[in-house]
């Protein structure tokens, strides 16, 4: 049971993690390659402000949530001039860049690392794994619905629309630089927020646990569920993330599994799993047109039947 | 040491400018940033490896390797990246990384987990330069290097695949209305893009004396600052930030020290330059133009 | 229709924001079902479980595999010799691929699922660290094989370092260097992670005492290939001695540099370079007269380590290094422990922590102060490509950390 | 004063001249067609106005203020909207959120109200309706954009300009592509916008089609302006006829063609 749970908090960190990233690769459609380096951030800053302050983990959570939003800023008002390729690169490369900061910047700990990271408590009571997985899906459902509630607001229009046409979308007045930013800030922010949980749920962090592999392996459990949908950010997450327990029987061919599932998904499906216009969606979409319709004739049909 | 520097990082700017050349060649036909290519680059070097310890040829080596790789990348575009192609940059980007961690788990599951050495002996001299030494194995990647290089300019200026090339890199859809075999086209670009990934790879294994499942991390997160940084499918551009990351990165270490990864060096002048110039140093595809 | 369906739409994934919550609610119900003491000691004839997990697949495959092997060999050779007082061991293994988070589940696992009664770190720093506190939370002992992080021993009293500390096997260094070999003006490279920083630490408090002038320290990365650079610069800053705390590959690099310069000065390497197959073979007589810290004697007239060479050798084509030494080492560790105090979980750890004077593959371990090792530090010699005894350090100040 | 005020502009890309000094006045409530063979500089001078390209000399005024240089999005704010040749729909969105999307304009989208719900605007959903209505696609307001025909796709384009309330509407080529069944509705609809006191610009290749439509109309050869008044006039003029039959290689008659000989080439980037 404690160990389905702990693997339970480690997917709920990755589709936090996801399901944040969706807002700026989903919904705006800009190539992010560092989500892991946004994680990093946060954990950082969480372990640093927990350890050298003693300050409490749930005043933690908003410090990541900020300081990761504030790095999210400034670099995404950096790169995001740029477009998609050159774009993927320069992410691609901020994890190098972040993670060299981790590792010569004293206040990160340096190569060693910051480890002993209290366990946060409630009420006085250390948390248990349960504890971490109550959270952790707090959070989640934070993200999930905030990222639901941008999908209906002219903010979250205007991204979409820049996805679709940024010319366009900039001719119908929508700031398109800013936008980018601020949707780039937030994905950023949200992924500092699950840091702040990553950092006391592992005790410690180490500069090269956040870095280009880990942004892919984010990207690609994203892309697996579906891109620019919220259920498949989720479903990507819980899927990709479990597989490597659940492949545990096969140790020696596990990671080889994992990239072979993936490549099959990319090849035969690259709408993912459950993304708009997948086959699953298109059959679901199909099956409940099927009822509906079915109902709609029952409906009408019952009180002719019964004149 | 001005000098030695200048010769190192113009040697190690040759080796980059390897690496990089074939996925710059692909990205200017497909518009995919193929980290796949550097699988390549390690199935070469293993390839070379093998076929080395059996004959005692580094000819042999070599051409084994390269036809190995290029059967390699013929299958990949063949099997992977073209049926995804309309699907935006994301997904080949992904689907090459993919492949690019799976093959580093083939390798050790086939070759297993250890380091091999690459014992060749370079039939080349070691060269003096006023101060400087120049050994064989640099001597090699150097003359390997312009010959490729050379080669390269020599067939997208010169030859009708040169033309097929900068036609379809600027234009699949005209080109291929206008009679030319776009696919005959991207399968070539691959053969020679993993041809010239096995050369790196071989190139790399006996000038570093190792080959190993994982040499290609470093090799490919640098290509791709330098085939961007030159201005994303632009031989001509790879060549030259090829070189620029090359020096820039002997001459920190040379007279700042180790002060920072090198792989953070390359990224931090990639987005240092294209804060000045977001389009690369040389943009476009033509060669030299 | 429609707007009953979007209306659906919008119900439907409110209750999905719903359903979340609620699965947080009853993550916090379900409440904490503390571990249950682990594998306590019962049943005369049962297996003694032993946790192990080491990176086998990803970039520390090399090291994992050298790991994985030793620790199979050394429950294989604990149990032909009869096991622990009549009871077999058992290995219970994972490959942590070198993600901190999959440690966190490995360390659950054996601790809630498996029921192990004690474990062996194979793994690096990073996967060690995150793994320890949920031993030490679930009183189950850890041996870390070869992680040096300071951080490891110091989470609680139930985790155990088997190899020594970083400071003190950079003072050895410095020993070796100024005092053996006499180099009075001295650069460092080392490698930038926690092993590197700890060695340089050591190293050049030891040198300062001993009068010496270090005229440079760098720290280089993973994957770095060429050092000549940096060898020149040193050289040009007057070092007539060089302090290389490298890995096996980097390490090989250094080599190929320091020869293509033709430098003939006094180097001193540590235990990064301890690899048969990574360092030795390839870098063959190129690297003679290279001098390193480690706690691994090949040398060494105990038949306990001509045996595990001799049995590691045949049984995986190459010979053992340094990784696995100290992987092996922690097994028969564990298994004097479970003999002098007893098989539970706690008494283990009071057994481990009273090891004194035992004899293993890595030399004589004295006693374990705060988790970490005593022992003396062994230095070699590369002489025609093969490693040599040269001397060994076991001055109590210099070798207590 | 004229709402609009082209004047001398002249754009050269290197050593080629698109346009020369070309001048002519827009007022409030007019229908200026601009017509003229291919590589005439129709489009140079589309884009010039629209903000897309500086001219190289000469000035342009909207409102009596000069604009010449200035980007398409601020052009857009001051009032100058454009619809694009080939129709840019926001392909995801159906075709009442893109009308949606533009209705809420600059002052929703740039300030804290973008944050708020989109169905919330109730005049902002009565507008949105009546925009769909006046072109046309009420029946295919929730289809996506995607699915829409060429000529849906021109009215959704007309329809997203309009929902911003423009002052003056600049309409590129809006029939090409389409059947000859299409012109008819096509002419209707943007008549009827026009009627409705909108300042209309429009290039465009099916010379009829902006004969009917408009009050004045101005014909470009090769970057000069060789004609300028009533639709009649310019139906008249030798030299509109020369340019034509020149470029169409005769058979035509003496009317200029009323079918397009082709895509424009030069200036077109």
């Amino acid at each position: 049971m404690s160990y389905m749970i702990v693997v339970g908090v480690t997917v709920v960190i990755y589709a936090i993690l996801t399901v944040s990233l969706n807002i700026i690769v989903g919904y705006v459609g800009q190539p992010n390659l560092a989500q892991g380096a946004f994680l990093g951030i946060g954990a950082y800053f969480a372990a640093v402000f927990s350890t050298r302050y003693h300050m409490s983990f749930w005043l933690t959570i908003p410090l990541a949530f900020a300081t990761a939003g504030v790095a999210g800023l400034v670099l995404g008002a950096i790169s995001l001039r740029l477009r998609e390729d050159f774009l993927a690169i320069t992410t691609i490369g901020l994890n190098f860049v972040i993670v060299a900061v981790f590792q010569y910047v004293p206040f990160f700990g340096g190569a060693v690392g910051i480890y002993a990271i209290p366990l946060p408590s409630i009420a006085g009571h250390q948390f248990s794994n349960n504890a971490f997985l109550t959270v952790g899906l707090l959070m989640l459902a934070f993200v999930m619905a905030v990222s639901k509630y941008l999908e209906h607001t002219w903010f979250g229009a205007s991204l979409m629309a820049i996805r679709d046409d940024e010319t366009a979308a900039s001719s119908v007045g929508v700031p398109v630089a800013s936008y980018k930013v601020i949707a780039f800030t937030l994905s950023a922010a949200f992924a500092g927020m699950a840091g702040s949980l990553y950092a006391p749920f592992l005790s410690a962090v180490t500069p090269t646990s956040f870095g280009f592999i880990e942004s892919v392996i984010v990207l690609a459990m994203l892309i697996f569920g579906g891109l620019g949908t919220i259920r498949g950010a989720v479903l990507g997450a819980v899927i990709l993330g479990a597989l490597p327990e659940a492949f545990r029987f096969i140790s020696n061919y596990r990671l080889l599994m994992f990239g072979a599932i993936l490549l099959l998904m990319l090849r035969f499906q690259p709408e993912g799993l459950v993304g708009e216009g997948s086959v699953l969606v298109k059959l679901t979409r199909r099956a409940t047109e099927e009822l509906r319709r079915r109902r709609h004739k029952g409906t009408t049909d019952s009180p002719a039947a019964g004149v | 040491m001005v000098l030695s520097s200048l010769i190192n990082g113009i040697v190690l700017g040759s080796l980059y400018a390897l690496i990089a050349l074939g996925p710059t060649l692909i990205y200017g036909i497909l518009r995919i940033l193929d980290i796949a290519n550097v699988a390549g680059l390690t199935l070469g070097a293993y390839t070379g490896l093998k076929v080395f310890e059996a004959t005692h040829s580094l000819l042999a080596a070599l051409v084994v390797a390269m036809l190995a790789s290029a059967a390699f990348g013929y299958l990949l575009q063949r099997f992977l990246y073209r049926p995804i192609l309309g699907r935006g940059p994301l997904i080949p980007l992904i689907a090459g990384i993919g492949v690019f961690i799976a093959m580093e788990e083939v390798f050790r599951l086939v070759f297993g987990p250890y380091p091999l050495d690459f014992p060749a002996t370079v039939p080349l001299p070691t060269v003096h330069v006023g101060g400087a030494v120049v050994t064989g194995v640099q001597l090699l990647i150097l003359i390997v290097g312009i010959a490729v290089l050379v080669g390269t300019w020599y067939s997208l200026r010169r030859t009708r695949l040169g033309l097929l090339w900068r036609a379809t890199s600027q234009d699949t859809e005209t080109a291929s209305a206008m009679g030319v075999n776009t696919g005959l086209v991207i399968a070539t670009i691959f053969l020679i893009g993993y041809a010239l990934a096995a050369i790196s790879g071989v190139l790399l294994g006996i000038n570093y004396n190792t080959v190993y499942p994982t040499m290609g991390d470093i090799p490919a997160y640098k290509m791709l600052a330098i085939i961007v940084l030159g201005g994303l499918g632009n031989p001509l551009g790879t060549i030259l930030a090829a070189m620029l990351i090359g020096l820039v990165e002997t001459f920190v270490v040379a007279y700042l020290g180790f002060v920072l990864p090198r792989d953070a060096i390359a990224f931090i002048v990639l987005i240092v330059i294209l804060l000045v110039r977001p389009q690369g140093l040389l943009p476009g595809e033509s060669f030299g133009s | 229709m429609r707007i009953a369906h979007a209306a659906w739409r919008k119900a439907s994934f409110a209750a999905a924001i719903a359903l979340v919550a609620a699965l947080a609610l009853v993550a916090a119900a379900c409440g904490s079902s503390s571990p249950s003491p682990a594998g306590s000691s019962s049943g005369g004839g049962a297996p003694i479980k032993i946790g192990f997990f080491a990176p086998e697949s990803g970039f520390a495959a090399a090291d994992g595999a050298s790991a994985h092997d030793s620790a199979q060999l050394a429950v294989k050779d604990i149990n032909a010799a009869g096991g622990v007082n009549g009871r077999q061991l058992q290995l219970v293994n994972y490959d942590d691929a070198s993600d901190p988070k999959q440690a966190v589940t490995i360390a659950t696992r054996l601790v809630t699922q498996d029921k192990v009664t004690a474990v062996v770190s194979g793994s690096y720093s990073d996967q060690t660290l995150a793994a320890a506190p949920i031993f030490q939370r679930a009183s189950i002992p850890v041996l870390a094989a070869y992680a040096v992080n300071p951080g490891i021993p110091a989470t609680g009293d139930y985790i155990f370092q088997q190899d020594f500390n970083g400071i003190v096997e950079g003072r050895a260094g410095a020993v070796a260097l100024i005092t053996n070999l006499g180099a009075k003006k001295v650069a460092v490279i080392a490698i930038k992670n926690d092993f590197g920083t700890s060695l340089v630490e050591g190293f050049t408090q030891e040198a300062k005492a001993l009068g010496a002038t270090i005229v440079a320290t760098d720290y280089s990365q993973f994957g770095e290939k060429d050092f000549a650079p940096i060898l020149s610069r040193d050289k040009s800053k007057g070092a007539t001695g060089f302090y290389m705390a490298q890995y096996y590959s980097e390490g090989q690099q250094f080599i190929n540099s320091w020869n293509t310069l033709g430098f003939k000065y006094p180097l001193v390497g540590t235990e990064g370079i301890d690899s048969t197959t990574q360092f030795f073979e390839p870098v063959g007589a190129k690297a003679d007269g290279l001098v390193f810290t480690t706690p691994f004697n090949r040398d060494s007239t105990e038949p306990a380590v001509q045996n595990y060479i001799k049995a590691y050798t045949a049984a995986y084509g190459h010979a053992p290094d340094m990784v696995g030494a100290t992987t092996y080492d922690s097994f028969l560790v564990l298994a004097q422990a479970m003999k002098t105090k007893g098989t539970s979980p706690s008494q283990i750890r009071d057994g481990i922590a009273a090891t004194t004077n035992f004899v293993g593959v890595t030399g004589t371990i004295q006693k374990y102060i705060n988790g970490q090792v005593v022992k003396a530090v062994d230095l070699q010699i590369i002489k025609g490509g093969v490693p040599r005894q040269y001397a060994t350090l076991d001055d109590p100040q210099l070798i207590t950390p | 004063m004229a709402l609009l005020e082209i004047d001398s502009v002249t754009v050269r890309f290197g050593g080629l001249v698109a346009l020369r000094e070309v001048a002519f006045d827009v007022d409030e409530g007019q229908f200026i067609s601009i017509i003229g063979p291919n590589g005439a500089g129709k489009t140079t001078l589309f884009n010039a106005i629209a903000g897309v390209i500086k001219p190289s000399s000469g000035r342009i005024r909207f409102q009596g203020r000069e604009v010449q240089g200035s980007n398409p999005s601020h052009m857009s704010h001051l009032g100058v909207r454009r619809t694009f040749q080939v129709a840019r729909p926001f392909a995801s969105m159906t075709v009442r959120e893109n009308v949606r999307l533009a209705a809420a304009g600059r002052q929703v989208l740039q300030s804290a109200r973008a944050l708020g719900l989109r169905g919330r605007v109730r005049p902002l959903a009565d507008r949105v309706d009546g925009l769909l209505e006046t072109t046309g696609l009420t029946a295919d307001a929730r289809r996506r954009a995607s699915e829409l025909n060429i000529g849906g796709l021109r009215r959704l384009e007309i329809a997203r300009a309009l929902a911003s309330e423009p002052k003056v509407l600049l309409l590129d080529e809006p029939a090409a592509g389409i059947g000859v069944d299409g012109l008819r509705p096509l002419a209707e609809l943007i008549g009827g916008v026009h009627h409705r006191g909108l300042t209309v610009l429009l290039v465009e290749h099916y010379v009829g089609f902006a004969l009917s439509l408009s009050d004045r109309v101005i014909v470009l050869d090769e970057g000069t302006m060789i004609a300028h008044g009533t639709p009649e006039q310019v139906r008249n003029d030798e030299r509109v006829i020369t340019a034509y039959l020149g470029k169409a290689g005769g058979g035509q008659g003496a009317r200029p063609p009323a079918v397009p000989t082709g895509p424009d080439a030069p200036g077109e980037r």
